[in-house]
């Protein structure tokens, strides 16, 4: 030990003149711009998924209820509210928020003597509710899936000229992947007219637990593989995924799983039916509607006879649908399930025809009316009567019997719905095969916008060839001196709705068009065909704006009849087996009353 | 290392050699002949360096797992070495005569899983526990939220709400 | 000088159970606690003293005062919800248990995080190094009542947690290493703040080697004390700069690079006498290198690129069944975690191997008999132990 | 509305006589939609109905009104919200009505009513002067543009949207 | 989260023994008297904490309470992670000294007990000891979630979830960890409450005492000191 040992260490005394280090006001002192404080909710934007909770590894984060924020489509009204008695500040949530709308704010002060103090709503009245820093997580979510997996379809080329089905569906790898994607919030469920167990079978899917699929399917839809194919998804619109990314392709793993179980695995699982009950119950026409009805009737014990006046089951799902949407053998398989519950489907069998009403009242317990909207609409503009001009539900009906329909090189198509793209790319295909090239033009009265079609079907129409002219208003039908159909003459529609979505059309006379043609197909609205009730029955019934009036148990003014489907509510597959579920219901609460009151 | 597993297989019961990337592997073998080849390993093979020594929980097999991790530091070389054992009567062979720092383990092993080690020094003396009276808490049968559950209290007065369940009880409470 | 040299062999040897043969009751010997509430001890743990006047007899290292049973509560989480608790499990250098973890949950899942996580993920490795060394610089200083060390490096310890405020959104508990990558790039400016609190550092640094590396009282309290013969580096698992003191010049970050450590330049440091003394100037240029290591990453990461990989939805993440052992050099030697999956949500098994586990409990109570009591603390410093690590 | 109709209006000189001779061609209104409602099947009765009412309703909004003293100011405030016609005239064809008309039929009839009215009122205040009776042409003639806007909302719920 | 498996029945039954030094029992003094000791007498005080009555002049009390707020003494007890944020208080970058704040080695001398976060059972029983071991009046303040409602080691089978029904607790602190920062708001909070007399936790441990002791032993199962040892 030298003197320079002790010396040295002394040598540190130079910094006694130095500033203090010291922070002179360290109470409040600004945190960092990412710094993790407390939480900030931007309540509007959160949908109440509960995403934040079921990640929070703390169970710090519960759903309550907030007042103001009620449940609607894709929004459970549920806000999250955070403990702090048990936040680890570790921003899970924010990293998993589906929407964004849950962040942090650099405050970091707070201090009770209330140890129940620490629980709060964030977004609703915090000091720090509007702090611009804190963290927010960079970029998009990573810690589940933004982009859907890419269903394999097939080009346009390959698709036009046949009636093929265009759409792959998934393998299992893609479908595990696609599935992975879900977070299980459960808020497509209340989207779903038929309230499927979506976020379940689609863990039955990613477990590749397909009889499970399978049963979660036929427990809410026996239209599992018809509704896999052509279902409106509307529950894709409410998915919590679509905020930052692509929804869940909810219907394609739907068809997944059907695509998955053998068709007789798939009666096997659903199991059979209940012991024979000896009611009797009629349902008039074959479409999601009754079928369903008649699935649920059956297999409660009920003997069931469908009655369906064209030559084959299905109605719409079979003759609206095309063919490259929906393959008759996928719907002859559902079909096929609900006859082996023992329902007794009549074809060609037609109400006020071949038996009539009053039989059918006599010799059942009940009957239920479900007859969809067969009868297409006109336009009736000048030159709308006579050859050359079609309705689309007509051709669409003799296209799927096999008949030969009238057709023509150029072909004018109006409407904007889903039937129009079903006629126009149904005759593009026709026009395919017997002239070579596709010569189809489309012209709607709303704008693109507004299109009441899938936006899908807008992009494969025109993939194939369809030519869409939005916002064109029908005025008539030319014909040339024979009367042979040339065009359609057509005024451009400035604006058709209001602010407030409601019909108001303005149209511009000076932007006049003709659209070239020799055949003109009008595919706008549909109506149900009510003639088959007879003039007594339709005149003791109950109407509402045109529709049979029923009630919300789908019981019309007549004790013993009952009826669902397109024909009283619409407007599409998954709302008529909904339909169908509920008037089966009713039906068989009628039954039960009936019986007990014998 | 398979080197090493060639050599090794002459003499032990061992299993096969499952690599990992990094010069990682473990292997499977029987408790008896597990002394023997540690003791191999550490003296002729290099392999004188405990990592750790742990157990995992086969409940469902009935079977501890014991994973001796040892390392060759000159090769960076690091053997995961598994030895399963009966779960009701959980007992090991200690090593501490080896490495006297896996008296340390062996401890931990005896209170957390309840393995027996007979003859490893201060077995029985409390490591990390203090009048711990129930199941050993690392045992998969021990369930740790009921536990504390039943012990501790919460703080009342959470309630929380699944959106599915909530929107259908707002929404469509009869079920359509 | 003084020198403080007991005849061991008049010591009571501990009997087969390893129990020491003594009578308490003979009134020669004196049961002494030191901690859990003691300043001399290295967080909340305890060291049971068996004392003989000032000399220690024996001592018996106590932990499970900070445990929380993190392995059970891993279990009892999904692969996601595991990730904030892991750093909890060593509070001055957490960033460790979340690369380990992170680095074993994707070698089992089979995913590559980018190389800018790489690279941001060594960056706060190494300033959570920096941070662990200026605690034990302080703490060392402080174990032999040399306060001034201790307030120096906090505060360029507290400027490092600045740092890491900025970057990661958090003081102390960073959770900014996810697996699958990092939560984000760096903050702009971030390399000119970071190069001043480097530049404070070594300032600071300078003024530590005249004051404590220069100091007649701390080499006369430190060398030759606590002395771990390298023969005994082995059986009792030594790893780190406890060995490197010894002159094993053996550093993971060298041996087996992970990370980016093979594309940065450094010595690994190494002293020869394996006392209290050369385990704390290993410390004080392993700082040098974490300093320098800092300037390396910060000049040659890549400036931008993904920071994450593709991970499955966390909220349903299953990994096939398989086990692995992910391991780094951390301040103190070695650490890993062993995880153990079975196909399942959840981990069926995570156990954290830290360096104090040997250390502060084998290790620790062999070196003890013999010293004086004052210089228990010194020596429990000098070994770094952080207990949480110990009991989990 | 006919050469005839207008006739009638073009002779009056108050704003009073205007409504008057314009409520008799409401009541006609009414009267032919309540006499057609029998001759519909019950299920578009609604329609038929609405448009009774409708017409109805027009006529007690005239009669208030001629009788109401302050009538100058509530048409001024109500011409000042000019109703633009949206010419969505693909339904304004005259049909043929028949026995038994069909709902299309109806509002297609209904519709061209309205119009050729809402033409008749234009075509007045346009070749009025200035003043109170001009004003009551255009007022006649915003309400019923409103009345026609209303059907076409009914109308292309009706026949272009309904069903799918 | 994993729900709670219903079939999982604690073992409730078993006691800990008390260990053989704590027992009464005879022994061997070095000069060769045989006495008989009983360690848990010998070592604690048996006598019950007393509520403490203010004084009879409000002013006098305001005065007290004036300076007990300015000299916060903190035990120097790091009992979890929340610790490590005190030592930047104690430095100069932060300094909490220019407050009227200091760490004290010894319960002896600290009339604030600061809890930092977590406490596993075995920490509780010193945390405990070392509380009743403070001079009156005397405070505790709950650092972070894991004082409040567990924190993050909620479902946790080591530690306790609710600090207050163990020790009288004065005043939380949010955060996890809180920060330096929130830390001296805390304090200044504490002060402020202390100079409007309500920090009364003392007094509720002395009049609770009954349930307080109850709460301990429910959870500390190797209860080797009296229900009050100081």
């Amino acid at each position: 030990m030298g003197l320079r040992e002790v010396l040295t260490p002394f040598t540190v005394w130079k910094h006694v003149f130095d500033d203090p280090v010291t922070i002179k006001q360290p109470i409040g002192r600004p945190a960092a711009e990412r710094y993790r404080g407390f939480h900030q909710n931007d309540l509007d934007t959160c949908i109440g998924c509960g995403t934040c909770e079921a990640i929070c590894q703390n169970g710090a984060i519960d759903m309550v209820a907030v007042a103001g924020y009620d449940p609607e489509k894709g929004n459970s009204g549920l806000k999250p509210q955070i403990d702090y008695g048990r936040c680890c500040w570790c921003a899970l949530c924010v990293d998993v928020c589906m929407t964004g709308s849950l962040t942090m704010s650099n405050e970091y002060t707070w201090v009770d003597t209330d140890p129940d103090a620490f629980r709060f709503v964030p977004g609703l009245e915090e000091p720090w509710k509007d702090d611009e820093e804190g963290y927010e997580r960079e970029g998009k979510r990573v810690l589940s899936g933004i982009e859907r997996i890419h269903m394999e379809e097939m080009e346009p080329e390959a698709r036009i000229g046949n009636f093929d089905e265009i759409v792959a569906g998934y393998s299992r790898a893609e479908a595990i992947l696609e599935a992975d994607r879900c977070v299980e919030c459960g808020l497509c469920v209340a989207t779903c007219p038929a309230h499927m167990s979506i976020p379940d079978y689609i863990a039955a899917v990613r477990d590749q637990d397909y009889d499970r699929g399978l049963q979660l399917l036929y427990e809410t839809n026996p239209f599992s593989e018809v509704c896999g194919r052509v279902c409106t998804h509307k529950c894709e619109g409410s998915c919590a995924a679509l905020h930052e990314g692509d929804p869940i392709a909810i219907r394609w793993l739907k068809r997944h799983i059907i695509d998955e179980v053998p068709f007789d695995r798939r009666i096997e699982l659903i199991g059979q039916p209940a012991e024979p009950t000896g009611r009797k119950v009629a349902i008039i026409g074959a479409g999601p509607a009754g079928l369903t009805a008649a699935f649920d009737l059956a297999r409660a014990g009920h003997g069931v006879v469908v009655y369906e006046a064209l030559a084959h089951a299905g109605g719409m799902m079979r003759y609206g649908i095309p063919e490259y949407r929906l393959p008759y053998d996928a719907l002859d398989r559902d079909i096929g399930v609900i006859e082996a519950m023992g329902v007794e489907i009549r074809t060609n069998c037609r109400v006020g025809r071949d038996v009539t009403m009053d039989e059918l009242r006599r010799d059942h317990d009940a009957v239920v009316l479900t007859i969809g909207l067969h009868m297409g609409r006109s336009t009736r503009v000048p030159g709308t009567e006579g050859a050359g001009v079609e309705k689309a539900v007509d051709l669409l009906r003799r296209i799927t019997d096999g008949e030969k329909v009238p057709l023509a090189e150029q072909i004018v198509v109006i409407g904007g719905g889903n039937v129009a793209m079903d006629i126009a790319r149904s005759m593009a295909r026709l026009q395919k095969a017997e002239f070579g090239k596709v010569g189809i033009t489309l012209t709607a009265l709303e704008d693109i916008d507004h299109f009441l079609a899938d936006p899908e079907e807008v992009v494969e129409s025109r993939e194939e060839g369809v030519k869409i002219f939005d916002a064109r208003g029908p005025q008539e039908v030319m014909r040339d001196a024979e009367g042979k159909v040339t065009g359609l003459r057509t005024w451009r529609v400035k604006s058709i709705f209001d602010a407030e979505g409601r019909f108001a059309p303005a149209y511009d006379q000076s932007d006049e068009r003709v659209h070239a043609g020799s055949m003109v197909i009008e595919a706008i609205g549909q109506a149900a065909d009510t003639s088959l009730l007879g003039a007594a029955l339709t005149e003791a019934l109950e109407w509402n704006r045109g529709r049979i009036k029923i009630d919300t148990a789908f019981r019309t003014s007549e004790p013993w009849l009952f009826a669902a489907g397109d024909a009283v509510k619409g407007p599409d597959v998954i709302s008529a087996v909904a339909d169908g579920h509920r008037v089966a219901r009713t039906v068989m609460e009628k039954l039960a009353a009936r019986e007990v009151a014998q | 290392m398979r080197d090493i597993h060639a050599l090794l297989k002459q003499r032990h019961r061992l299993g096969p050699l499952e690599p990992r990337k990094g010069g990682l592997a473990f292997v499977t073998v029987p408790r008896e002949n597990l002394r023997g080849l540690l003791l191999e390993l550490r003296d002729t093979h290099g392999f004188t360096h405990l990592v750790l020594l742990t157990a995992v929980d086969w409940m469902e097999d009935g079977l501890f797992q014991l994973t001796y991790m040892l390392n060759n530091r000159g090769r960076d070389l690091t053997l995961g070495i598994r030895v399963m054992i009966d779960r009701e009567e959980a007992q090991g062979d200690t090593i501490h005569d080896m490495w006297p720092t896996a008296a340390t383990y062996q401890r931990e092993l005896k209170e957390m899983f309840g393995i027996d080690f007979p003859g490893s020094p201060r077995l029985d003396e409390e490591f990390i526990l203090e009048g711990w009276t129930d199941l050993p808490p690392y045992r998969r049968d021990f369930d740790s939220l009921a536990y504390s559950q039943q012990t501790y209290a919460e703080r009342p007065g959470r309630v929380t709400h699944d959106p599915r369940e909530y929107m259908k009880s707002k929404l469509y409470p009869d079920g359509v | 000088m003084f020198s403080f040299k007991p005849d061991r062999s008049q010591y009571p040897a501990p009997g087969p159970d390893g129990k020491l043969q003594i009578d308490l009751e003979t009134g020669k010997y004196l049961k002494l606690w030191q901690g859990p509430n003691h300043p001399g001890i290295t967080g909340n743990m305890s060291v049971e003293l068996t004392v003989c006047g000032d000399e220690v007899v024996e001592g018996k290292t106590h932990v499970g005062y900070l445990h929380r049973g993190f392995e059970k509560l891993m279990e009892r989480r999904t692969f996601i919800q595991v990730f904030p608790i892991v750093c909890r499990v060593c509070v001055p250098e957490p960033d460790f248990n979340e690369y380990c973890y992170a680095a074993a949950v994707e070698d089992l899942a089979g995913i590559e995080a980018p190389e800018y996580a790489q690279w941001m993920r060594t960056l706060i490795l190494e300033m959570g190094r920096f941070n662990s060394y200026m605690m034990f610089l302080g703490g060392i200083g402080g174990a032999l009542g040399l306060g001034i060390t201790g307030q120096w490096m906090t505060y360029v310890r507290d400027l490092m947690l600045d740092r890491f405020e900025e970057l990661t959104g958090a003081r102390i508990y960073h959770m900014f290493i996810l697996p699958g990558g990092v939560r984000g790039h760096l903050p702009e400016g971030f390399e000119g703040r970071m190069e001043e609190v480097l530049d404070t550092a070594e300032r600071y640094l300078a003024d530590i080697d005249r004051v404590m590396f220069s100091n007649s009282v701390f080499k006369t309290r430190t060398k030759g004390v606590g002395v771990i013969d390298p023969a005994l580096f082995e059986p009792y698992g030594v790893t780190g700069p406890n060995a490197r003191a010894g002159g094993v010049a053996k550093d993971l970050r060298k041996d087996s690079p992970y990370l980016v450590y093979d594309q940065l330049d450094f010595e690994v440091a190494t002293a020869t006498d394996s006392d209290i003394f050369a385990r704390a100037t290993v410390r004080r240029a392993d700082v040098q290198t974490s300093i320098d290591l800092i300037r390396q990453i910060l000049k040659k990461m890549p400036k931008t690129g993904p920071a994450m990989a593709k991970i499955p939805n966390v909220l349903h993440w299953k990994i096939p069944r398989g086990e692995t052992y992910i391991k780094g050099e951390c301040s103190r030697g070695e650490y890993g975690y062993y995880l153990v999956t079975d196909g399942t949500g959840y981990p069926r098994r995570i156990n954290v191997r830290g360096p104090s586990y040997t250390h502060a409990m084998a290790l620790l109570e062999h070196l003890i008999p013999g010293t004086n009591i004052s210089d228990v603390a010194a020596l429990m410093v000098s070994l770094h132990t952080y207990p949480p690590e110990i009991e989990r | 509305m006919s050469e005839t109709n207008k006739a009638k209006l073009t002779g009056k000189a108050t704003v009073r006589e205007i409504f008057e001779t314009a409520t008799e061609f409401e009541k006609v209104a009414h009267r032919f939609y309540t006499e057609l409602i029998p001759n519909v099947s019950k299920d578009i009765r609604w329609l038929v109905e609405e448009l009774a009412e409708e017409e109805l309703e027009h006529v007690e909004l005239f009669t208030n009104l001629s009788k109401n003293p302050e009538v100058d100011a509530i048409m001024a405030a109500e011409i000042a919200r000019p109703v633009a016609d949206g010419k969505f005239s693909d339904c304004v064809h005259t049909p043929d009505l028949g026995p038994n008309p069909d709902d299309q039929a109806v509002l297609q009839y209904a519709l061209m009513r309205e119009s050729a009215a809402m033409d008749q009122y234009t075509e007045l205040a346009q070749s009025t002067p200035a003043g109170p009776l001009k004003d009551a042409f255009v007022f006649l003639a915003n309400e019923e543009t409103k009345h026609k806007a209303e059907l076409e909302k009914i109308y292309y719920e009706t026949v272009h949207s309904g069903g799918v | 989260m994993k729900d709670v498996d219903d079939k999982f029945l604690k073992n409730l039954d078993r006691t800990v023994p008390l260990r053989e030094e704590l027992r009464p029992r005879k022994v061997t003094t070095p000069d060769g008297q045989e006495i008989e000791i009983e360690p848990l007498k010998d070592y604690f005080c048996e006598a019950a904490p007393k509520v403490h009555a203010k004084s009879y002049f409000p002013i006098v009390e305001d005065f007290y309470n004036w300076a007990r707020a300015n000299s916060l003494w903190i035990l120097g007890f790091g009992t979890g992670c929340g610790a490590i944020e005190m030592r930047p208080l104690m430095t100069p970058r932060f300094d909490a000294y220019r407050y009227g704040i200091q760490w004290r080695p010894t319960p002896r001398q600290s009339n604030l007990l600061m809890i930092s976060g977590y406490l596993s059972v075995k920490t509780l029983k010193r945390a405990i000891r070392a509380y009743e071991q403070m001079q009156g009046p005397k405070y505790v303040v709950g650092l972070g979630s894991c004082t409040i409602n567990g924190g993050m080691y909620w479902d946790s089978y080591n530690t306790i979830k609710r600090l207050d029904q163990y020790l009288p607790v004065d005043l939380y602190i949010a955060g996890c960890m809180p920060r330096p920062e929130a830390l001296l708001a805390g304090f200044m909070e504490l002060k402020k409450l202390i100079k409007a007399g309500k920090c009364e936790g003392a007094n509720k441990y002395a009049e609770n005492f009954a349930t307080y002791k109850a709460n301990q032993k429910s959870v500390i199962k190797d209860w080797d000191m009296p229900d009050y040892n100081w």
